[in-house]
């Protein structure tokens, strides 16, 4: 008798399991099938603050993307293209303006806790200004999308092709910490390039050929 | 008409046996504890076993660099020692399917040997195409199954692949067949031993056989489809293996005859292996009154036609080389019988060939000692041949600045010698847990004056 | 898994959901119907298990650090090409550099440089790999420890300050100095000692060339041959295609004049005498076994002919016995003559007589500013023996108290280097400024490393007039100093070489360009790599027919004769360290990893000789080497010839570079090197370093030392015992006679041949886009293996070490097979690039199970390495034998080396196969920058790396659709063909016959 | 449902067929016969029909074949048309192996899926042993009872009359199994 129970725990077991399997099969990977990876960064980066709220072209920070067949993360000078001015939300810059304002003082540099990290590897002090001896660091990003080392992506032929960021990255511009959105799976790869070639891409017609060579050398 | 009906045909089973002796004398050697003899040749297989799994265990780990290939023999040893063993594991299914729809009733005493051959045999084979790729853990891939690569499947252009899909049913197949077949023995030993580990086993094994005549008119009827599946399947199987090297364009391999000379050449080697091992067994198991001198006399008869059926397509493919006109393939031929491999090419006529006409000579063929030394040259003979036709071919093939040599190293000559551990452990095992020859087909052989007389009885009364 | 850290852990499902009571058992059976607590959890780790598998599989976190400051004009992942100086011999051919993220990866030929037009010998693609060499020295060394340079300078400057009171001998000894900086600098740094001088120590020298003019015309210079202009050239053992001199612009230039076409079948007439069979040799029209000694005596005979056509006085002296025959030379004769102005005679001797001679015969025909330009001169060679003769000698004598030595390894490169050695022990100061601790370095009290070539500052001037820049590339690695810094410092100025070079080109190369600004002039020049500008004429006296004599007998003291030559792509004992140049195949012999002594078949024969068995090659001075012997079919049979420049300091290092495994043996034996040393060999004669000497005893020495040849069967035609009447020798590489070309374009085309298209299917794949491939003329292909060492660079071909390529497992994607024909005297060697032939009905794409290698929509054979499973039926089915599988996993352990994979190619795991995939990675490139733009891509636009290094232009890639490519019309020649065309493989790559320029094939007795 | 039988035992298939062929010449209804091999024309005896499992057979092996050719046309010509050796996208000819493959697989699989199926035989099953020497030399008859023509004397005596080496009644289970 006990057998049975056992063998009904089992079965209900892997019943639930299979379950778990099936309905997870959209997000269910094998090895090397990272979906939906969204690891954290060094620093807070939003996208959707950048891209989406203030509207930032990608190219203006991923400025390869169209020259390479990287997009490149963008180096922390073109950070401080705007953040040598922008230390901390507007919200907070604004409410120190008048807080000097009434005080009647020169307002206070203020520097939010994120933005800090970045000038800290730059090597900057409380006034932005460079720290004698202080070595300037890359900031360690953690890779999103990763391809193997057998597939060559590049950037430049999809951007000239006219291929959206969003069709492979997804909405970047509505996530707060950026995600891998797509499979990046061969078979998605193929799928779009078969779709593009017989749809075209934005009603312009493409060659994207489905060649080994064109991602495998 | 007292003596007439056992002149013409020599009693299958000798002795004068019950059915309840045929229970016994077959099941006997499971019941014994097993001869030194016996565990003699298990420790040697098992060496041998051992021996080979150390050796593709460092293959595996290292690289096929350690084996004896190069850029212009890309198979060699691997190769020949597959197309070796499937062409072993031919005579099985041939004599269990092909004589069982011929109705050779002779063939109960070998067939559950033979069986269980073809599946070892095949074991044996299918390691090595698996093991002979550069990245063997990738082997599923030949699978088409739905993956990560989308619209990406398997190549079924390729002869490889026919392989893949001719071994694994084969083997399938084989292996369904000879189960299918000890069914009725098992219940035999279920019904016969006392309660234990073994009762156990083979009441779970022979799926609640129970004898009905119903079950065997369907038993029968499956036993059959089976049989006639397995004879195509047979020839199908040998001539997917020949496509190996027929549907590629090097010469030496382009070759139109290769169908019929692989199959030819297959059961050529699997009966002499058969009859190795059938002498061996005769002589080990005391199964004389089983394995009669009858069975072998015909096992070499067969066996010798098929050696000249080689023999005329060894003489068929240079004749086809000189009438092609094709300086190549001439070439490939010359140099198979002068170049450097010219001793391996003798040794395979010798062996294949000339050897075998010794068994024209009735009194050789009942001579087990002379018998089983040929069985064993056709052995040697018919691995050369393969061994042959792949080195030979590839070492100096279109561009002479490609042509090289091959020397095998002592890794491909440790997993030769594991793939015979492991095909005589399999059988050795077999031996000890399965009876050898099928008690119930034996059965119904065996006693076939008197059925005959009672089926002449109920056609006098029909009519 | 997500797990709350403070989890409270339940006893029994009831205790959780709130019933358990306090004094409640142990809970052995905590569920009800008898399903024990340890049977539960096995039930629910087997669900866990299951629905933890939908999780798995997530790669390690990797980081991507961009930089602080982007610099300007860079884009990670994009090439920039620099224009720069090859360093790796004194030819100085133009370089570009291609530099991907911050690291040099690929030299190019730079297709506007002068004299090198594009190409780019083995040696130069091989500069990469040297760079990245982890065994270079980083540091200065003092007394052979590692030292600070402050510590170095000080005690070197203390030695120099000594010497400038004594009047001991200071002696700065380089290789030949193409560099006028560094010429400068030297001459600079040697100024204030009273006894010191520069002694220039070539690795093989060319004294005698520019001793002989010294005496015929008055100044001591090396012409500068023009092989564009000379349809008439005759060469007395002068390897210029291989090794000699400047190897890729004589190539370059002699490739012009090999192109007949059905128009014009004209070509230039090329005869090679010489012992030994080099490559320039078995690429002549006529070729003549004539041992060195010989020279003089058949030049003899040749000058007195044409002097009495030409109506001058023959030279002095009686005339030998020619060795050739009578009308032989009279052919000749008259062809020189007919082709005066236009013909050209050289000869790399040393003997001073001979090259006398030459000067002689090239005044005779008129040569001189045409052909042979001394107007100006080549710098290439600038050794002068007799200095190095008498430094040898006041080493020997104590005299020399300061020795210094850069760019060449001054007692590998001489014989008799224990008493060199030993009397360089006299010597109070002796500084190295070598890479690595090469011979030399091991003895002297400094090592000063310069840098590598592409880490520095230089310049070069190969030819009067003509000064190239060399630019560096990357930050120096280690920390070396280049020798200009270096020297400077020693003479008391402290800069940088950037400054010492650009300060010299200010003062003393800008002035001789005649522009205004030197801004300008610098920018340009550093852009352009190179400046060009007319050189003063060199002062020659008149030609001076008194110094010329006849040689009237046999330079012999009889025995055999040695000679000693350059392996090509190994030149330089410099270069041992290059295992991408230690494992290309020598294009003759086809043996990697090692010298040998080569000996003629019929030497062989008498000596009973199997290829590797060792021989002892014993000199009349008693000196003797042993070495593995090789039957090299055309050589001459008293000729037994060594390659220079292996046995070097540190190969051990090549031990064990290729797979370890049970039955591996190592590349080189423990304590050994890879070759010998055949430096010591060389003969001191009339004051030069001669690499030829008679009286050589070759015997047996017993014991063998197994070659690593790359070919087994070295010709077309089968073995004749198993060869079928009718296709003894096989069309593979077709060739014919220039004649017969005059009177048929398509001659050499085997006869039996179908030349219709059948196919027994339907053609489903219409090239309708472009369709790739690759058109390799033959007729120019010298065989020089550059595209082999390109390839290798460009597509992450390891190397795989002695023993691997014994068996036969070399993974060059790119071959260059070479077939002999012939006996004797008549001995043809025909070269045949051969690689992937991506052919449209691709036997090897049929075979593979999992569709690893199918066919491109361009007509590419594509091979993905990551779906490959590695059968190697491929392999076996390939006709060409292309297919390279990866027995191993090839070492990638070297981080520093690993800097030299390109990151555009995959770097191969082991088991699966790999092949030439015709550079797609340049064609996915090229495409792509062509979208870019929004055009098609132009032909040109994308080039294969062999294509780009080929010296002699001789392979073509391109568009087969495109009907204004080149490739378009090098496919209407009449001369292309197809390999194994009758085979209906359809291969996109086309051969263009061979043609000799005379008048029948070769006669004689084929050889196998 | 219980019934009861008649379970006759015979030491040769001769007694066994002779026995067969007359007890259901008398009209009676045979349950099953049990035998250690397969008694040809005992089918005939019992008047049992021919099996039908050639048919899954030939159905298995249609679907293997037909199913397997369509697989490899969709996988090379059209899911993702590829270009092997310039071969047609759908070369037929090197279809056919491996569709033979499938179809042997298929068929000789079916078949014997189909005969357990049919007659009930599982991993494990445990049977009721009629005779536990009918799979060694014992051959077994089972006869209804409960027919209208079923009269125990005389069967008996006729049983006899075939040397049956014993005759008893048994009682089967419910479902019809026998005991």
């Amino acid at each position: 008798m006990q057998h049975r129970v056992i063998t009904f725990v089992l079965l209900i077991g892997l019943g639930f399991g299979l379950l778990a399997l099936g309905a997870g099969m959209s997000t269910w990977r094998l090895p090397d099938h990272e979906q939906g990876y969204a690891p954290q960064q060094p620093i807070d980066y939003s996208h959707r603050l950048h891209a989406g709220e203030l509207g930032i072209d990608c190219l203006f920070c991923h400025s390869a993307a169209d020259k390479s067949r990287h997009a490149g993360i963008p180096s922390s000078d073109v950070c401080m293209k705007c953040h040598q001015v922008v230390t901390s939300s507007f919200g907070v810059l604004q409410e120190e303006m008048g807080q000097a304002a009434k005080e009647g003082r020169k307002p206070h540099l203020v520097v939010s806790a994120e933005l800090r990290k970045l000038y800290d590897s730059l090597g900057l002090n409380e006034t932005l200004q460079p720290i004698d001896g202080a070595v300037p660091q890359s900031i360690p990003w953690v890779r999103v999308h990763n391809l193997p080392d057998h597939v060559h992506f590049d950037h430049r032929a999809h951007v000239a092709a006219g291929v959206s960021c969003q069709k492979c990255h997804g909405p970047v511009e509505s996530m707060q910490r950026m995600k891998q959105f797509e499979s990046l799976t061969m078979g998605w790869c193929v799928t779009c390039h078969q779709e593009s070639t017989q749809h075209g891409i934005n009603g312009k017609p493409v060659d994207a050929k489905t060649d080994c060579a064109v991602c495998h050398y | 008409m007292p003596d007439l009906p056992p002149l013409l045909r020599p009693p299958l089973v000798t002795g004068n046996k019950t059915l309840g002796d045929v229970t016994r004398d077959i099941c006997a050697p499971m019941d014994r504890r097993p001869t030194a003899l016996w565990w003699g040749a298990f420790a040697v297989s098992l060496t041998a076993l051992l021996i080979g799994i150390a050796a593709v265990w460092y293959q595996i780990a290292t690289g096929i660099g350690t084996w004896g290939l190069n850029k212009t023999v890309g198979w060699a040893f691997d190769i020949t020692n597959f197309v070796f063993w499937v062409g072993i594991g031919h005579a099985g299914t041939l004599i269990s399917a092909v004589l069982f729809l011929f109705r050779q009733k002779w063939r109960t005493a070998v067939n559950r040997s033979a069986e269980a051959m073809t599946l070892f045999a095949v074991m044996c084979a299918g390691i090595f195409p698996l093991i002979h790729m550069g990245r063997p853990w990738l082997a599923f891939w030949m699978a088409p199954y739905p993956n990560t690569r989308g619209p990406l499947w398997v190549n079924f252009k390729s002869p490889l692949l026919w392989d893949v899909f001719a071994i694994s049913t084969y083997l399938a197949i084989s292996a369904v067949f000879w189960y299918i077949g000890l069914l009725p023995d098992l219940a035999t030993i279920r019904d016969r031993s006392e309660p234990g580990w073994r009762k156990r086993i083979s009441s779970f094994l022979c799926l609640g056989w129970n004898g009905s005549a119903r079950t065997w008119l369907r038993y029968e009827t499956v036993y059959l489809l089976l049989a006639g599946l397995a004879t195509p399947l047979v020839f199908s199987v040998h001539t997917i293996v020949s496509m190996d090297f027929a549907t590629a364009v090097i010469p030496g391999w382009h070759t139109t005859i290769f169908p019929p000379y692989f199959v030819a050449g297959a059961i050529f080697s699997g009966l002499a292996m058969v009859l190795t091992l059938m002498i061996i067994a005769r002589a080990v198991m005391q199964l004389k009154d089983y394995i009669t001198l009858t069975h072998i006399d015909r096992m070499c008869k067969l066996m010798m036609s098929m050696g000249c059926i080689v023999g005329l397509a060894y003489g068929t493919e240079f004749f086809t080389a000189f009438y092609s006109g094709n300086g190549y393939e001439q070439f490939v031929f010359k140099n198979r019988a002068l170049g450097p491999f010219a001793w391996a090419y003798w040794t395979m006529v010798s062996c294949n060939v000339l050897i075998p006409q010794l068994l024209w000579v009735r009194k050789l063929r009942a001579t087990l000692p002379v018998v089983f030394v040929i069985v064993i040259l056709v052995n040697v003979g018919m691995w050369f041949e393969r061994f042959v036709i792949i080195v030979t071919s590839l070492h100096r093939d279109f561009l002479p600045s490609s042509w090289a040599s091959y020397t095998p190293t002592a890794i491909e000559i440790a997993t030769f010698v594991g793939s015979f551990g492991l095909f005589f452990t399999c059988f050795l095992v077999f031996c000890r847990i399965a009876p050898v020859i099928a008690i119930a087909e034996i059965k119904g052989a065996a006693h076939l004056p008197k059925r005959q007389a009672v089926e002449h009885h109920e056609e006098e009364q029909a009519a | 898994m997500s797990r709350n850290t403070n989890n409270t852990y339940w006893k029994s499902l009831a205790e959780r959901d709130g019933h358990a009571d306090s004094e409640s058992p142990a809970p052995q059976r905590a569920v009800a119907n008898g399903l024990s607590r340890r049977e539960f959890l096995e039930a629910a780790g087997f669900t866990l298990s299951l629905t933890t598998l939908g999780g798995c599989g997530r790669a390690p976190e990797s980081t991507a650090l961009p930089f602080v400051v982007q610099p300007e004009g860079m884009v990670p992942g994009r090439s920039q090409v620099y224009a720069s100086t090859c360093g790796g011999c004194s030819a100085a051919c133009g370089l570009l550099v291609g530099v991907r993220d911050g690291r040099p990866l690929k030299m190019e030929g730079m297709p506007e440089h002068p004299l090198s037009r594009g190409g780019l010998c083995a040696i130069g693609q091989a500069l990469p790999l040297a760079l990245y060499d982890s065994q270079r020295l980083t540091t200065p060394l003092a007394d052979g420890k590692v030292a600070e340079w402050q510590a170095v300078d000080r005690a070197i400057a203390g030695q120099l300050a000594q010497l400038k009171a004594s009047d001991g001998g200071i002696r700065f000894v380089t290789n030949t100095v193409t560099s006028p900086t560094l010429q400068a600098t030297i001459d600079a740094f040697l100024a204030p000692y009273q006894d010191a001088r520069h002694v220039t120590l070539d690795a093989v020298s060319c004294s005698a060339i520019l001793d002989a003019h010294e005496k015929t015309h008055g100044a001591r210079v090396l012409p500068h041959y023009r092989f564009g202009q000379a349809a008439v050239i005759v060469s007395f053992g002068a390897d210029f295609l291989g090794t000699w001199i400047s190897p890729v612009e004589f190539t370059a230039a002699w490739q012009t004049r090999r192109a007949p076409t059905a128009e014009h079948p004209e070509m230039s007439y090329h005869v090679q005498f010489e012992g030994r069979m080099s490559l320039t040799g078995g690429n002549a029209d006529r070729r003549f076994r004539l041992p060195p000694g010989q020279y003089g005596v058949v030049l003899s005979h040749l000058a007195s002919k044409l002097a009495s056509l030409a109506g001058q006085a023959p030279p002095a002296g009686n005339l030998g016995e020619s060795p050739i025959a009578e009308h032989e030379l009279d052919d000749l004769v008259n062809r020189l003559w007919d082709a005066r102005g236009e013909s050209l005679v050289l000869s790399d001797s040393q003997d001073l007589a001979v090259q006398l001679l030459v000067n002689r015969i090239n005044h005779i025909l008129e040569n001189n500013g045409k052909t042979v330009d001394l107007a100006r001169p080549s710098r290439q060679r600038q050794g002068r023996d007799a200095a190095v003769v008498e430094l040898i000698e006041e080493l020997k004598a104590g005299k020399i108290a300061a020795l210094f030595v850069a760019g060449t390894d001054l007692t590998h490169n001489l014989p008799d280097r224990d008493a060199l050695v030993k009397a360089i022990g006299k010597t109070k100061l002796a500084v190295s400024f070598a890479e690595r601790e090469d011979d030399f370095a091991a003895v002297a009290h400094f090592v000063c490393p310069d840098h590598h070539p592409l880490e520095s500052w230089l310049d070069a001037e190969p030819i009067a007039g003509l000064v190239s820049l060399s630019q560096p590339t990357l930050q120096p690695l280690g920390g070396t100093r280049s020798i200009l810094e270096s020297l400077a410092r020693w003479s008391g100025r402290e800069d940088s070489a950037y400054n010492l070079l650009r300060d010299h080109w200010r003062t003393a190369i800008f002035p001789r360009a005649k522009v205004s600004s030197f801004q300008a002039f610098w920018d340009q020049s550093l852009h352009d790599g190179f400046a060009e500008f007319e050189a003063p004429a060199a002062t020659l006296g008149d030609f001076q027919m008194d110094a010329v004599a006849a040689v009237g007998v046999e330079a012999t003291d009889g025995g055999d004769i040695l000679v000693l030559y350059s392996k090509v792509g190994l030149t330089d004992s410099r270069h041992a360290h290059n295992p991408w140049l230690q494992e290309l195949p020598d294009p003759t012999t086809k043996v990697t990893w090692d010298n040998y002594a080569c000996v003629s078949p019929a030497t062989a024969d008498r000596l009973k000789l199997a290829d590797g068995e060792l021989v002892r090659v014993e000199t009349s001075a008693g000196v003797s080497i042993e070495l593995p012997a090789l039957t090299q079919p055309g050589q001459h049979d008293r000729v037994v010839a060594i390659a220079l420049a292996y046995g070097v300091r540190g190969t051990d290092r090549f031990a064990n570079i290729g797979p370890q495994w049970l039955e591996g043996r190592p590349t080189v034996a423990p304590g050994e090197r890879v070759g010998k040393n055949a430096a010591e060999l060389i003969a001191v004669r009339d004051g030069r370093l001669h690499y030829d000497a008679s009286g050589v005893t070759v015997t047996k020495a017993g014991g063998r030392r197994d070659l690593a040849t790359t070919q087994e069967h070295h010709s077309l035609e089968v073995p004749p015992h198993v060869a079928p009447h009718g296709a003894e020798v096989r069309d593979i590489v077709q060739a014919t006679t220039l004649a017969d070309f005059a009177k048929d374009s398509h001659a050499g085309a085997p006869h039996a041949h179908h030349h219709g298209d059948t196919q027994f299917w339907a053609e489903d794949h219409p090239r309708t886009g472009h369709a790739w491939g690759l058109v390799v003329d033959l007729n120019k292909c010298t065989g020089c293996s550059a595209c082999l060492i390109a390839c290798q660079a460009e597509n992450n071909v390891p190397v795989v070490g002695k023993d691997e390529v014994r068996r036969q497992r070399e993974m060059h994607w790119l071959r260059i097979d070479r077939y002999y024909s012939g006996a004797g005297d008549d001995v043809d060697v025909a070269h045949q690039p051969m690689m992937c032939q991506h052919c449209d009905n691709a036997p090897c794409e049929t075979v593979c199970p999992v569709l690893a290698t199918v066919h491109s929509d361009e007509g590419l054979n594509e091979q993905a390495y990551n779906r490959c499973v590695g059968t190697r039926y491929c392999a076996n089915n390939c006709p060409y034998k292309v297919r390279r599988f990866n027995w191993f996993k090839y070492a990638h352990e070297d981080p520093l080396q690993n800097l030299v994979l390109n990151p555009d190619v995959t770097v191969r795991s082991r088991g699966v196969m790999e092949k030439c995939s015709m550079c797609v990675q340049r064609i996915e490139e090229g495409k792509i920058a062509a979208r870019q733009r929004g055009m098609p891509v132009a032909d040109g636009d994308i080039q294969t790396a062999c294509q780009q290094s080929c010296a002699a232009q001789a392979i073509v890639f391109g568009d087969i659709n495109d009907g204004h490519s080149e490739i378009h019309q090098a496919l209407q020649n009449p001369r292309q063909y197809r390999v194994l065309d009758e085979f209906n493989f359809r291969p996109s790559v086309a051969y263009l016959r061979v043609v000799k320029n005379r008048e029948a094939p070769n006669g004689g007795d084929h050889h196998a | 449902m219980s019934d009861r039988v008649l379970v006759a035992t015979f030491e040769h298939e001769d007694d066994l067929l002779a026995a067969t062929a007359a007890v259901r010449r008398d009209g009676q209804r045979i349950v099953d016969a049990f035998t250690p091999y397969a008694v040809h024309g005992l089918e005939r005896a019992m008047g049992l029909r021919p099996s039908r499992l050639t048919w899954v057979c030939f159905f298995c092996g249609m679907a293997g074949a037909l199913g397997m050719l369509w697989f490899e046309h969709w996988t090379a010509a059209i899911d993702w048309p590829l270009d092997v050796g310039g071969k047609p996208w759908n070369s037929m000819p090197s279809d056919v192996p491996v569709a033979f493959e499938a179809a042997v697989l298929l068929a000789g699989f079916g078949s014997v899926l189909a005969l357990l199926a049919v007659s009930r035989l599982f991993p494990g099953k445990q049977p009721p042993i009629i005779d536990p020497r009918v799979t060694d030399d014992r051959f077994v008859l089972v006869i209804a009872q409960s027919d209208a023509a079923f009269d125990l004397n005389v069967i008996t005596t006729q049983l006899a009359d075939f040397r049956a080496l014993s005759v008893e009644e048994r009682v089967t289970l419910p479902g019809g199994e026998l005991q």
